[in-house]
């Protein structure tokens, strides 16, 4: 058995330490909002989060999924969330994400410290079935917050029309009413499109950043780039994300020149599907001993990343509306280019049919160079799950063996690790991969 | 198999100090179970006699043998029993039975005899379901909760998982106990994966008792969550089978914070004896 | 040269024997239980003796199946799915799908003339549609494992079974038995509910003949039968079925060794 | 008794009523998931909406189409497909409600093409006042593309019998509903469900004349058992006739029961209101759908279900309510505990379910016994 070190030589990332201090500061702030005269807001990590920025640069977000999976992190509290939840009569087969934040609003515990930071208001959008009702739980459980919610669940972009950005401009411009109405404050539209604009810039940067995984060998693995996206999914509308992401770019860049890899020893490519089973992480690292990396997948590519074809069929960075010359200068506008923006998002088109999501996996298969895919059959979340097994059907007639495995993000007592790993064993040995160390 | 680790002993009992002569209203309480028949007569609402014993694939036999057995040594006979109140799994296959109840009305009634009026909340935990109960001091049922689909933290589970370790049943609480630390429970909720996972542990090399701990723990648990959601109030009784593996049962009180109170007889006629009782109101209501 | 393959089932142990990765020397097999490693000792010596050979005549010992981490002699392992492809491949050679039923777990594979893996797919989570789930069900009709088979092939009409957890399927079978069905319904509902889950799993395998059965339950005629009925196929079984994961480590074994 | 036994016929015959209606009027027959579905718009154009519904019987085809964490419903529905039970259909269709019954349509048509299939972006804020011209545009488009698909035009005409038909029928079967106010129903919850499924598969003229013969029959009727506890079924998608036979055949001395209402989309969700008068026609259709009582996936932000489910319990004289849910069916799951909450607040126990396609008459038979024990137990203190 070889050992460890492989051919490409490997290095830490330079940007890991601020991206921690991001993640850090952005609950920190959360939960401080109130002393310094601020606002907490709560939603999901795909609301329109540049709208309530227009409120004031003291209103701070909490996005529920980054923190359910934040929860799932120390099994412990996680249980303590799940089981508190469960006796509050909700479902074990909900959300995981959500059913970890509802415990914790049931604890009234904070994952990071202290009792749980009641949010102003609720600002969510709602494309599967369960969104907008995530947040009438919360409010209910909350003893009754304020809520709106957005409904995006127009169609796939091939069919978006103006019948169907007017419905969406529409419900954001009575939100923002709720907004004034709600906080008492008054609403500055230069803000707003601020705020636009930086989401189109991280959505488009960590879409580059993303393309520059096509290169073999790969300059990040799935695990590193989790810890990167989430603060896309925390507040991909901040001008420190937005700048944050353009740096890390730079760094990927320059691995990519010196032949920097994620793994010394990459010898197989393969893509996941769906959110990990936050709690195992180390399922990454054990395929690492077969010479095996996972270069991402449609969820760290496309749930944050903005995409669009090139004429010659590459999967490419969508260009900003700024670099194509659109101007943002009034309300109406920036929510006009914010909608338009948003529904060509990636995760958003399977929604309507799974076979629209095999198309982009086996073109990531094709484009990324992959000798497999990994899919995580996850019961912890029903939207991205929904159609995974016409996903694999689609990908092995395309060709590309697939693995599934059954487990939950944040529900550790779903996902069974042992059985995972002799799973993957099976798994690599059908792709010919032998384990070079122990 | 020679040995069958999972059966547990089968026993018939009389009072010592009861003459049902000078009784006004004899009644019958049958409780056919998935996995036991108990067999209840008692005098004037109290207890006489009971037998308890192994459900066969035909809960008319069942019931059958399982009266003949309680009415055995007494000199008593079928003929002086008032009123027959079936209850369990298979309680409309009680041929001498003149009416059925859940066992759910069953174990709340039973248990408020057994235990006092003072109990509010029943666990009876039977063979194959686990059922959270909800009562007044009447013994009322206010609500009730029943585990679903998986067999996880029944009786049968428990036998299924004694056999496999070769441990007789009636053992299998205190030598649970019998380890320097309290293992962390097996993961597995499907009894046939607890049984995966245990053989896992044991070659492994884990000791069987601290096998038998992580699965009795495993168990306590899941009972707990159950109860939790249909939220325990005091006084707190446990009835079936498994109240009496105190493996679980001392677990599941340290989980809940809170003693189980201590019964008058054996927790698994629980449920024959509401049987019995309500044979009794029955009778003295004139719907008999 | 003489290599062994181990299969540490979840309920027995099986070893085979090998002569120049050709031909099949002995078979033997024990029971588990609590203590692994003397099961797996005595059926390795039970093995030996059959083939008339000892200990140091064999070369090189590949083991597999639920405990293959921690077989003794073993030096090195394969995967139960490895194993079940390259063992049916050489005992049938057109063999391409494999339903592999063990006693916890049931697996199908698609596999290549080589033996070769393209697809696979193993039960989760719950155990109904295993071996143990067929003997919970007899236990319950009381009646004995080799019998429930022969009961169902009597089955004049199908009840469906709808619990799916092997032990309410047992109080199933009991409320069957009290609304007077017969055993030989009964016995036939029973595998109807295990096949129903195998074949959805070799559904989502997709399989290419010729399909094998392989595993303890392959041995049951009334199981086939289903199986052929619900793919619409026919389903061979291989001799020895439950040998064949073994035999499959057996072949790595002479391969590891430099076989040719 | 006869006026029943012909929605009986019809829901158990229910393709062979397809293909023999197919026949009859040469028109075209349009499989549809979910209750949203604007069917006026297809019975304008002379097509013949029928709901897709499962057969309860375990199946072994979709394992490796749909994850086995969505619900059985729309697995089952799915099966029916695979196994080719809907050869017949001309087209298929859905309109959006949840996550779950979308699988069985994207799974469907791939796997087994239809001529003609169309996924109806039905807005989920329908408390939202944009949802209204949104939706007008939707069926807008909608009309424009069945026009293409049968090649004739819809007239305002055609629109207006449609709708005419369709709220005629609306009607009767609120009648029907009524006659269960009564303290002695004079029909079974049974029977009803059977009615309501055959509403939802046959052409509603024919159901509308046999609705007629029954509502004029049913005064005479007498029922050979007590009605016994009045109870109400609040669920998701349920045409779980077996389990509703079972209730109300129970012993009648001790466990007398009756279902005397139901909120649930295979009972009067479907038909509670009608088509409002409105110049727009397409319009009309458009508040009809958007008001009518609501999916949970639609019901937020405010929740409107609970004071609709609790004036149906307060109008029918209900004692008790079975909450009846498809196994992980989320949007009921995320009502259910504040539903709960509310009825038992108000008095009324519940008791709840969660179904798999095939229903393990057993396990749910105890449940309920000690559920009506629960209601009416006095007799045994």
């Amino acid at each position: 058995m070889a050992d460890k070190k492989g051919k490409y030589p490997t290095e830490p990332l330079k940007c890991w330490d601020k991206a921690k201090k991001i993640r850090e500061d952005y609950y920190k702030d959360y939960a401080s909002a109130h002393e310094k005269g601020g606002l907490r807001w709560a939603g999901g990590a795909w609301t329109f989060d540049a709208i309530p920025a227009g409120l004031g640069d003291d209103v701070h977000p909490i996005t529920s999924e980054p923190y359910g999976a934040s929860c799932a992190f120390n099994k412990e509290f996680s249980l303590k969330c799940l089981e508190a939840t469960e006796k509050a009569g909700y479902a074990r087969d909900l959300c995981a994400y959500m059913r970890n934040y509802w415990g914790s609003i049931l604890l009234n515990q904070f994952a990071f410290g202290g009792p749980f930071p009641k949010p102003d208001f609720l600002w969510q959008d709602h494309i599967c079935c369960s969104h907008a009702k995530w947040y009438q739980v919360v409010s209910e459980l909350e003893g009754g917050i304020p809520h709106f919610s957005i409904d995006v669940s127009v169609g796939p972009e091939h069919e978006i029309n103006a019948n169907k950005i007017d419905y969406i401009v529409g419900q954001m411009h009575d939100g923002i009413e709720f907004l004034e109405k709600t906080t008492g404050r008054k609403y500055q539209d230069n803000l707003l499109i601020k705020a636009v604009k930086n989401t189109c810039r991280s959505t488009s940067t960590w879409a580059k950043i993303c393309e520059l995984n096509k290169t073999v060998p790969a300059p990040l693995d799935e695990k590193s780039m989790y810890s990167l996206y989430v603060l896309g999914t925390l507040q991909k509308s901040s001008q420190e994300v937005a700048d944050f992401y353009e740096e890390v770019y730079a760094e990927v860049r320059d691995r990519v020149a010196r032949g920097i890899s994620a793994t010394p020893n990459e010898r197989c490519r393969v893509m996941s599907d769906t959110q990990p089973p936050w709690g195992f992480l180390s399922v990454f690292r054990y395929l690492e001993k077969f010479g095996t990396v996972s270069i991402g997948s449609l969820y760290t590519f496309g749930l944050i990343g903005a995409w669009e074809v090139a004429p010659d069929g590459e999967w490419v960075h969508r260009k900003t509306p700024m670099e194509q010359g659109v101007s943002i200068n009034d309300r109406d506008k920036a929510l006009r280019v914010l909608t338009e923006w948003e529904l060509h998002k990636p995760e958003w088109q399977h929604f309507y049919s799974p076979h629209l999501k095999s198309d982009m996996m086996i073109r990531i298969a094709k484009q990324w160079k992959l000798n497999g895919v990994m899919l995580h059959y996850n019961r912890g979340c029903e939207g991205l799950s929904l159609g995974i097994a016409e996903n694999r059907l689609a990908l092995l007639k395309a060709g590309y063996p697939v693995m599934v495995f059954e487990g939950n993000m944040g529900d550790e007592r779903e996902f069974d690790m042992t059985r995972t790993m002799s799973r993957i064993d099976s798994f690599m040995e059908t792709l010919q991969m032998k384990k070079e160390f122990e | 198999m020679v040995e069958e680790f999972w059966r547990w002993k089968e026993y018939r009992w009389t009072s010592p100090d009861i003459d049902w002569k000078t009784a006004k209203t004899l009644t019958c309480g049958v409780d056919v179970g998935s996995v036991s028949t108990q067999v209840v007569l008692m005098a004037d609402g109290e207890l006489y006699a009971f037998s308890n014993m192994r459900t066969g694939s035909s809960s008319p036999e069942s019931a059958e043998n399982g009266l003949k057995w309680a009415l055995e040594g007494t000199d008593l006979t079928r003929d002086k029993l008032a009123y027959t109140v079936g209850t369990g799994y298979g309680r409309v296959n009680v041929p001498f039975a003149n009416r059925a109840i859940t066992e759910i009305a069953c174990h709340a009634r039973g248990a408020n005899f057994m235990y006092g009026p003072t109990v509010r909340t029943v666990l009876d935990m039977g063979g194959q379901d686990c059922k959270a109960i909800r009562c007044d001091e009447k013994g009322k049922v206010i609500s009730f909760l029943m585990n679903d689909k998986c067999a996880a933290g029944t009786g049968r589970g428990m036998e299924v998982f004694a056999e496999l370790l070769q441990v007789p049943i009636e053992k299998v609480g205190e030598l649970s106990f019998q380890v320097e630390q309290e293992p962390p429970p097996v993961s597995s909720t499907c009894v046939v994966f607890a049984k995966t996972e245990a053989s896992g542990l044991l070659r492994a090399g884990w000791p069987k008792n601290k096998v038998l701990a992580a699965y009795c723990s495993a168990m306590a648990h899941r009972i707990f969550t159950l109860l939790e959601r249909i939220g325990v109030e005091k006084d707190f009784a446990i009835t079936g089978g498994i109240a009496k593996n105190i493996g679980v049962v001392k677990r599941l009180e340290k989980e809940l914070g809170l003693t189980v109170a201590t019964p008058r007889a054996d927790p698994q006629i629980a449920g024959g004896v509401g049987a019995a009782l309500f044979a009794k109101t029955l009778v003295e209501k004139g719907k008999a | 040269m003489i290599t062994a393959g181990i299969d540490m089932g979840a309920k027995n142990i099986k070893v085979v024997l090998l002569e120049d990765g050709k031909k099949i020397r002995a078979r033997a097999q024990e029971l588990g239980g609590t203590d692994t490693r003397g099961a797996t000792e005595k059926a390795f010596n039970a093995a030996l003796f059959q083939a008339g050979l000892k200990m140091a005549d064999v070369s090189h010992v590949t083991s597999t199946g639920a405990g293959r981490a921690n077989a003794p002699y073993a030096q090195d392992n394969v995967t139960e799915v490895g194993a079940a492809a390259r063992g049916a491949v050489f005992v049938h050679p057109a063999t391409r799908t494999v339903i592999d039923i063990g006693a916890e777990e049931g697996k199908t594979l698609r596999c290549d003339a080589a033996g070769k893996v393209i697809d696979f797919a193993v039960n989760e989570k719950c155990a109904a549609g295993a071996g143990s789930f067929m003997e919970s069900m007899a236990r319950a009709l009381e009646v004995k494992l080799e019998q429930l088979g022969p009961l169902a092939m009597k089955s004049t009409n199908s009840i469906p079974m709808n619990a799916q957890c092997a032990v309410f399927a047992e109080s199933e079978v009991v409320t069957l038995v009290h609304q007077k069905h017969s055993k030989e319904d009964i016995a036939r509902a029973v595998h109807d509910a295990i096949a129903d889950r195998i074949t959805s799993m070799v559904r989502k395998v997709g399989f290419e003949n010729d399909v094998v059965l392989i595993g303890g339950v392959a041995k049951n005629p009334a199981f086939v039968e289903t199986m052929k009925r619900n793919l619409e196929t026919d389903v061979l079984v291989l001799e020895e079925p439950e040998y064949v994961g073994a035999l499959g480590a057996a072949l790595v074994a002479a391969e590891n060794a430099g076989v040719k | 008794m006869k006026e029943i036994d012909v929605f009986r016929e019809w829901k158990n015959k229910r393709h062979d009523y397809a293909r023999d209606w197919q026949k009859r009027t040469g028109g075209k027959v349009m499989g549809y998931f979910c209750t949203y579905v604007p069917e006026e718009i297809l019975y304008a154009a002379g097509v013949l909406p029928v709901r897709v519904l499962g057969s309860h019987e375990p199946q072994n085809v979709t394992e490796p189409h749909i994850f086995a964490m969505f619900c059985p419903f729309c697995r089952d529905c799915l099966a029916q497909g695979l196994k080719g039970r809907y050869k017949y259909l001309d087209g298929l269709m859905i309109a959006q409600s949840c996550l779950h019954i979308r699988q069985a349509y994207t799974s469907w048509i791939k796997h087994v093409p239809v001529p003609f299939s169309y996924y109806l972006c039905m807005p989920h804020k329908v408390q939202s006042k944009r949802a209204y011209p949104y939706l007008r545009g939707e069926l807008e488009e909608f009309k424009k593309a069945v026009e293409k698909w049968t090649g004739k035009e819809i007239t305002d005409k055609a629109l207006k019998e449609a709708i005419a038909v369709y709220n005629e029928n609306r009607r009767l079967m609120r009648e029907l509903y009524d006659t269960r106010k009564q303290a002695e129903p004079p029909i079974s919850g049974e029977e009803v469900m059977e009615i309501s499924m055959a509403q939802q598969m046959t052409d509603k003229k024919e159901h509308n004349e046999a609705l007629r013969k029954l509502l004029s029959a049913l005064p005479k009727r007498k029922r050979d058992r007590p009605a016994g506890t009045r109870l109400m079924i609040i669920g998701s998608e349920d045409d779980d006739i077996d389990f509703l036979h079972m209730v109300e055949s129970l012993n009648k001395e001790q466990y007398a029961a009756t279902f005397v209402v139901d909120e649930h989309c295979t009972g009067s969700r479907y038909f509670w209101n009608d088509v409002p008068e409105d110049k727009d026609l397409l319009m009309a259709i458009a508040r009809r759908y958007i008001e009518r009582p609501p999916c949970p996936t639609k019901d937020w932000e405010e929740r409107k279900r609970i004071p609709h489910i609790m004036k149906l319990a307060k109008d029918f004289g209900v004692a008790g309510a079975i909450i009846m849910q498809q196994k992980f069916c989320d949007p009921h799951e995320l009502d259910n505990v504040v539903i709960r909450k509310e009825l038992e607040s108000k008095g009324l126990k519940t008791l709840f379910l969660e179904f798999d396609v095939t229903v393990p008459i057993g396990q749910f038979r105890i449940r309920v016994e000690a559920f009506l024990e629960t209601i009416k137990q006095d007799d045994l203190f």
